[in-house]
């Protein structure tokens, strides 16, 4: 990776709770200015990344370069550059404008206290006028989500590490949140760090995505994660069961709990059941969801396989051919081979 | 047989010199009573008895006991014993008192202005201290600067006078145990002792059983009439606290 | 039964007619109490939030000693400091023995590990979203502390009030160090003591209803005040 | 409204907070085993409403029938038949399983009490021999969600509330949850209500969507919602202005401040911006998703124009001739008279 | 200063040699304080609850008036008792005068105001959210008000040995209800008083001692029942 303008470098941060690995980042670099999603199931430690990066937990082992300096008890001069909205939301007992000009005091500023206060306020959705002198239990559960990322943007901090932000926000204040989010990296060339499973508002929101799973990040941008177990199938294949008695053939794997990971452009999409075809898996499954690509040329399906959710993009191109349409029945063929390993 | 128990309230000084732990067991293997007191100031001992929650009472302040008895509150006063009380003052004695006359002593303290610790509690001592002043013709002085009313018990009281420098009234009883705690060499010393007005007489009351139904005045009587008996008597007379005798019995007086 | 209502007409009757040995003593308590509570806050209040926030190997044995510094009987704490300041002992020439300061300088010893002990529960029973929400908006030290104890403030007016009532209604201390001192030294618990050593037990309940109702001014006007922060 | 077999019956209800109007229902009926969504932006009553159906909150006026029953002081017993899903996930300070057999044993079921609990926390993705024996505290952000509401669906009650249970929840877990409210609906005629700003899985798991706007049922379905401010246009028409100097037309409202809804399925979406056509809207948008209708015959498309988000509905045909996909630049279209007021 | 270590070794000795009369008021002292804080907590625990949880319009004057009476002192809350149980008080007939339950019954009144501020403040201080989810879980009453306090379990735990230290370290009482009989109703305090009153200030500071060792024990247990219900 390189080397020059790495806000954060990681080598080999491990941490556990009560015994059980909950993160593994053998080294990772992140460029000054990016913004970077984090996405993945419940427990893949996505929030236990960002507590680390933020400096409000030390890993059982590894090293954090911040700004190419090893971070080494240094921490609390730190946390002034790093702020992290925290993925349970949570107020201070005081009024929400109090709530939000909190770090700005403690950071001494009190110049333009109002006027920062506020804009940070109205770049959340929430009118001054209405919500400033309302005390901290009187807000919705949305209401107060964003009284706390306005804390954090009103900081315009150097590194903004967002955890959930969009859970329980409604539509039209999870647009202002993009925006709020597009115009503090402009004006203040914030590195952004957000975790979220709402992965269309992430795309929308970041330059990469990373997947992770089970403490490591098994890949990038919208990769399918498949995790075992496998087992043995007929001709030195492997399989993992999907449950309505389909399975997806692979190559062997490491270990039988391996993860694989199969890229959404590998996917072919057929209308019938392809009768000669070399690749292993045919699997019949529904397309639930078209959406954008970040590619203009491209769309990304979801398509429903038995409990499990294929993610595959193709181009406008080919999907205009199939006249793909949300509810249509499809194949999803892929190579055995076509999997890589993590 | 099940032990009786006699309940008593009594003043400090019987109790902190220990001559009831010395009589109790005596008591007891004579008549098979079990003896129960509680040590308080007089005052308080007397209300005691008047609200009938003890049998008998064990006090020395012989005027208040007089009233008591006319008042109706008690019966049978008896006069037991005496001890003898003190004027005790640092040892360089900065007014200079000394000798056997009290109104002289009290006399100089108020004219230097020396510092003097009383009790100030309404114990049999601090009435006794009152007594002095004005036998010796002085206005009790309350609100004088040297005139330092603590309020508490002997010893504190002692305490507080060797902190400030001061005189103060004590019973010799207390005064022993005070050497006592010093290895025998205290801050202060006696200056006055011998004076007849110095006599510190110890009597027996029960309490009235026409107006406490409750009480166990057939102990009480028991128990005053051991106390008064010449055995009783003599073991008063050999009690001794460190070597000294403490009280006189005179229950024949 | 008759003290009581003697007692209670005896009260009415100090306060009204402006007894001056009974305000000399309401005086000499308020002046002893308010050093004492000014101090304890200051000193019992910061440790109480260390022993709370911070985790480290000794502190459940630290708790422990704490919490049997509340079972320290005033007489002893009296012994104690008089041992110190006593003429002989080695803070005897600040003269505090028989002073005012001095009964302020016990009641702290006494009232110290209330303070300690409910501000460090206090803080324990705070969210514990609190503390990564104050690190990473960048709070520091003192102002940790301070955030953090605002947002306990009920439970740590409550560790004052308790340590308050402790000071305020103790007696072995004021006796020891105080020597209950007329025009002095002399407390309403002293002044109770001393009556109900006496015999006048009516005088004694009176006194304490003296103190009572200073006791619930004090607590009134601090309930106005927990009302206008709520 | 049918009177038969209402399991809940509002009249009326209002409630406010420190004077604010929060809530205002004037008459409504659910019936028994039905699955209600609601929808709406942030503050706009939505736990409220819960809050005040679960027996947790008196409205400051009105009526709530429960069984044909008034509601009257009954409340604590009726809290046995009715459970709700808090929107800020709550654990007690015990071991996942203890907080899920809460209810249970409060109840004082005690048979069966560990299969129960077992297949509770399977039935939401959570293995018990993973996840039993852990406290409180020892959960990530999902998985604590997801304990609440296995700590909910453990009770089998009457009526099952849950306000934003797919917040921080996995895409796989959001799945199985699905599973989870069929299956109780299925074995215990459950009746559901659902707080959720997830539409696409809100649709999928109830029968009706109500969208709330400002303390008031403002429609059901996919209906768009139009808030004000309108101001006076020409030809005694009223508009609102989107902010790229485009606007939305309509009749005149009943005050600058009412809310208009737009059925989806009354918008024209055309490729061309139309010469000569009476319609007074013709907007410009974008196709950001397409999604599967509740009608297998139709598609859903949401569609951005300026910051406001458009839902229509139209015919697989229709999307099928225009080359419908996500991405695609188009016109939407509406009379102006096809709003309606609320 | 010479006490304090002369202290320290009579303590050593009293506890290693089994001086019977130390014992007896050790054991007087553990009656006395079990039965009053068992009756403390079962009436105080409750109370404190119902004042904590519920919101009532008088609320703020009740709370106030709990807060003042921590400010009893005990010499107050000995004679109130003593009036009503003495042989001419309303109670006189169960004959609870100068006995151990007398004394444990006045250092109820002392200690139950405590126990309803604590545990009052330890209800409020719980998260807003516990209280909608026990209902909405169709816990009613009791069940409410025990899961609450287990939830709250460390502020409750901290009343209870607050109110523990009060009832063990308290004088006024125990001499004036109990009367300071020895073999019977002297506990470590009242020795404690007997002997400063005497001017032993050494066997004071030991029998202290004794006590703080006593309290220590009872705490230390209490710590390791906590590190157990974590
Ligand atoms: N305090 C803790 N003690 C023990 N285990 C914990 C603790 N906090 C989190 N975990 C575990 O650590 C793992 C990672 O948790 P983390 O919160 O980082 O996940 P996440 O990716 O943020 O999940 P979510 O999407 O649910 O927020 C999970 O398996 C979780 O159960
Ligand atoms: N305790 C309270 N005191 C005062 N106002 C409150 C209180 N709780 C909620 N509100 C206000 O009541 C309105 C309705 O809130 P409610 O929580 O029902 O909204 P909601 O639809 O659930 O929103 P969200 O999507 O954010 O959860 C909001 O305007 C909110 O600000
Ligand atoms: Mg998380
Ligand atoms: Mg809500």
């Amino acid at each position: 990776m390189n080397k020059k303008d790495c806000i954060y470098r990681l080598y080999d941060i491990r941490q556990a709770y009560g015994g059980r690995d909950v993160l593994d980042i053998p080294e990772i670099c992140i460029e000054k200015g990016k913004s970077i999603g984090l996405s993945g199931p419940n427990g893949s430690g996505k929030s236990t990344m960002l507590r680390i990066m933020a400096f409000l937990e030390t890993p059982l082992s590894g090293e954090v370069y911040f700004n190419e300096k090893k971070v080494n008890g240094d921490e609390p001069a730190l946390r002034n550059q790093v702020t992290l909205l925290l993925q349970e939301p949570f107020l201070l007992k005081r009024t929400v404008f109090d709530n939000v000009a909190y770090g700005l005091k403690i950071r001494g500023i009190s110049e333009n206290l109002k006027d920062r206060v506020n804009h940070a306020l109205r770049s959340v959705g929430l009118y001054p006028e209405e919500f400033a002198h309302r005390r901290w239990y009187e807000l919705s559960g949305g209401e107060a989500q964003r009284v706390c990322l306005a804390s954090r943007l009103v900081l315009r901090p150097k590194v903004l590490m967002l955890d959930e932000p969009t859970a329980s926000v409604d539509r039209r204040s999870a647009v202002m949140m993009k925006e709020a989010i597009a115009s503090i990296r402009q004006s203040y060339e914030t590195t952004l760090f957000i975790a979220s499973h709402d992965l269309i508002w992430l795309n929308q929101v970041t330059d990469i995505v990373f997947r992770m799973y089970e403490g490591r990040i098994v890949g990038s941008g919208t990769e399918n994660v498949i995790s075992g177990p496998w087992h043995p199938d007929k001709d030195g294949l492997w399989a993992r069961e999907l449950g309505d008695g389909q399975k997806i053939i692979v190559t062997q794997p490491e270990k039988d709990t391996s993860v694989a990971i199969l890229d959404p452009t590998s996917i072919i999409i057929s209308l019938e059941k392809p009768a000669e075809i070399s690749a292993q898996n045919i699997l019949q499954g529904k397309i639930l969801q078209m959406n954008m690509s970040s590619d203009p040329e491209k769309v990304e399906l979801h398509i429903q396989v038995a409990r499990f959710s294929f993610t595959c993009i193709i181009t406008r191109f080919a999907a205009e051919e199939l006249n793909a349409l949300p509810g249509l029945d499809i194949w999803v063929i892929f190579k055995a081979t076509s999997v890589s390993w993590q | 047989a099940q032990d009786q128990v006699l309940k008593m309230a009594t003043t400090t000084s019987t109790d902190n010199t220990g001559l009831l732990d010395y009589l109790a067991p005596f008591f007891k293997a004579d008549t098979n009573i079990e003896l129960q007191w509680v040590a308080v100031g007089t005052g308080k001992a007397l209300e005691l008895g008047k609200n009938c929650d003890v049998d008998v009472l064990l006090v020395h302040a012989p005027d208040s006991e007089i009233e008591y008895v006319k008042a109706g509150y008690g019966v049978d006063r008896k006069q037991l014993m005496f001890n003898d009380f003190v004027i005790i003052g640092p040892k360089k004695n900065p007014a200079g008192i000394g000798g056997s006359s009290v109104a002289e002593a009290l006399k100089v303290i108020e004219s230097k202005k020396a510092k003097f610790a009383s009790r100030g509690d309404n114990s049999g001592t601090h009435k006794k201290e009152l007594i002095l002043w004005e036998n010796s013709g002085i206005e009790i002085p309350d609100k004088e600067a040297w005139y330092i009313q603590t309020g508490q018990g002997m010893i504190n009281t002692i305490n507080i006078a060797a902190e400030r420098d001061a005189y103060t009234m004590t019973d010799r009883g207390t005064f022993i145990k005070y050497e006592a705690n010093w290895k025998g060499d205290p801050p202060l010393d006696i200056l006055v002792e011998g004076d007849a007005m110095l006599r510190n007489q110890y009597s027996v009351l029960a309490v009235n059983p026409k107006r406490c139904e409750n009480v166990k005045y057939d102990l009480a009587t028991k128990f005053s009439d051991w106390m008064t008996s010449a055995k009783a008597q003599k073991l008063v007379g050999d009690f001794k606290l460190l070597e000294k005798q403490l009280f006189i019995p005179n229950a024949s007086e | 039964m008759g003290y009581i209502s003697e007692g209670f007409i005896s009260a009415l009757h100090l306060l009204s007619s402006g007894n001056v040995e009974t305000y000399s003593a309401v005086f000499t308590t308020l002046k002893a109490s308010s050093l004492s509570m000014s101090g304890s806050l200051l000193i019992g209040i910061p440790l109480g939030f260390l022993l709370g926030y911070f985790e480290f190997p000794a502190k459940r044995h630290a708790r422990a000693v704490v919490d049997t510094l509340l079972a320290l009987p005033t007489v002893v704490v009296g012994l104690l400091v008089y041992a110190f300041i006593s003429r002989r002992g080695p803070l005897g020439d600040f003269g505090l023995l028989f002073t005012v300061p001095g009964i302020a300088v016990a009641q702290m010893v006494l009232v110290i590990p209330i303070v300690i002990s409910l501000t460090a529960t206090a803080i324990e029973g705070l969210d514990r979203r609190l503390r990564l929400n104050l690190l990473t908006l960048g709070a520091r030290g003192k102002q940790i502390a301070l955030t953090s104890l605002s947002e306990a403030r009920y439970a740590v007016l409550a560790a004052a009030v308790t340590a308050y009532g402790r000071a305020i209604s103790e007696v072995g201390i004021s006796m020891m160090i105080g020597g209950n001192i007329k025009w002095h030294t002399r407390t309403i618990t002293t002044a109770i003591a001393l009556e109900t050593g006496k015999g006048q037990f009516a005088m004694g309940i009176a006194l304490g209803l003296v103190l009572i109702f200073l006791a619930f001014a004090v607590n009134w006007a601090l309930s106005v005040l927990k009302r206008k922060t709520d």
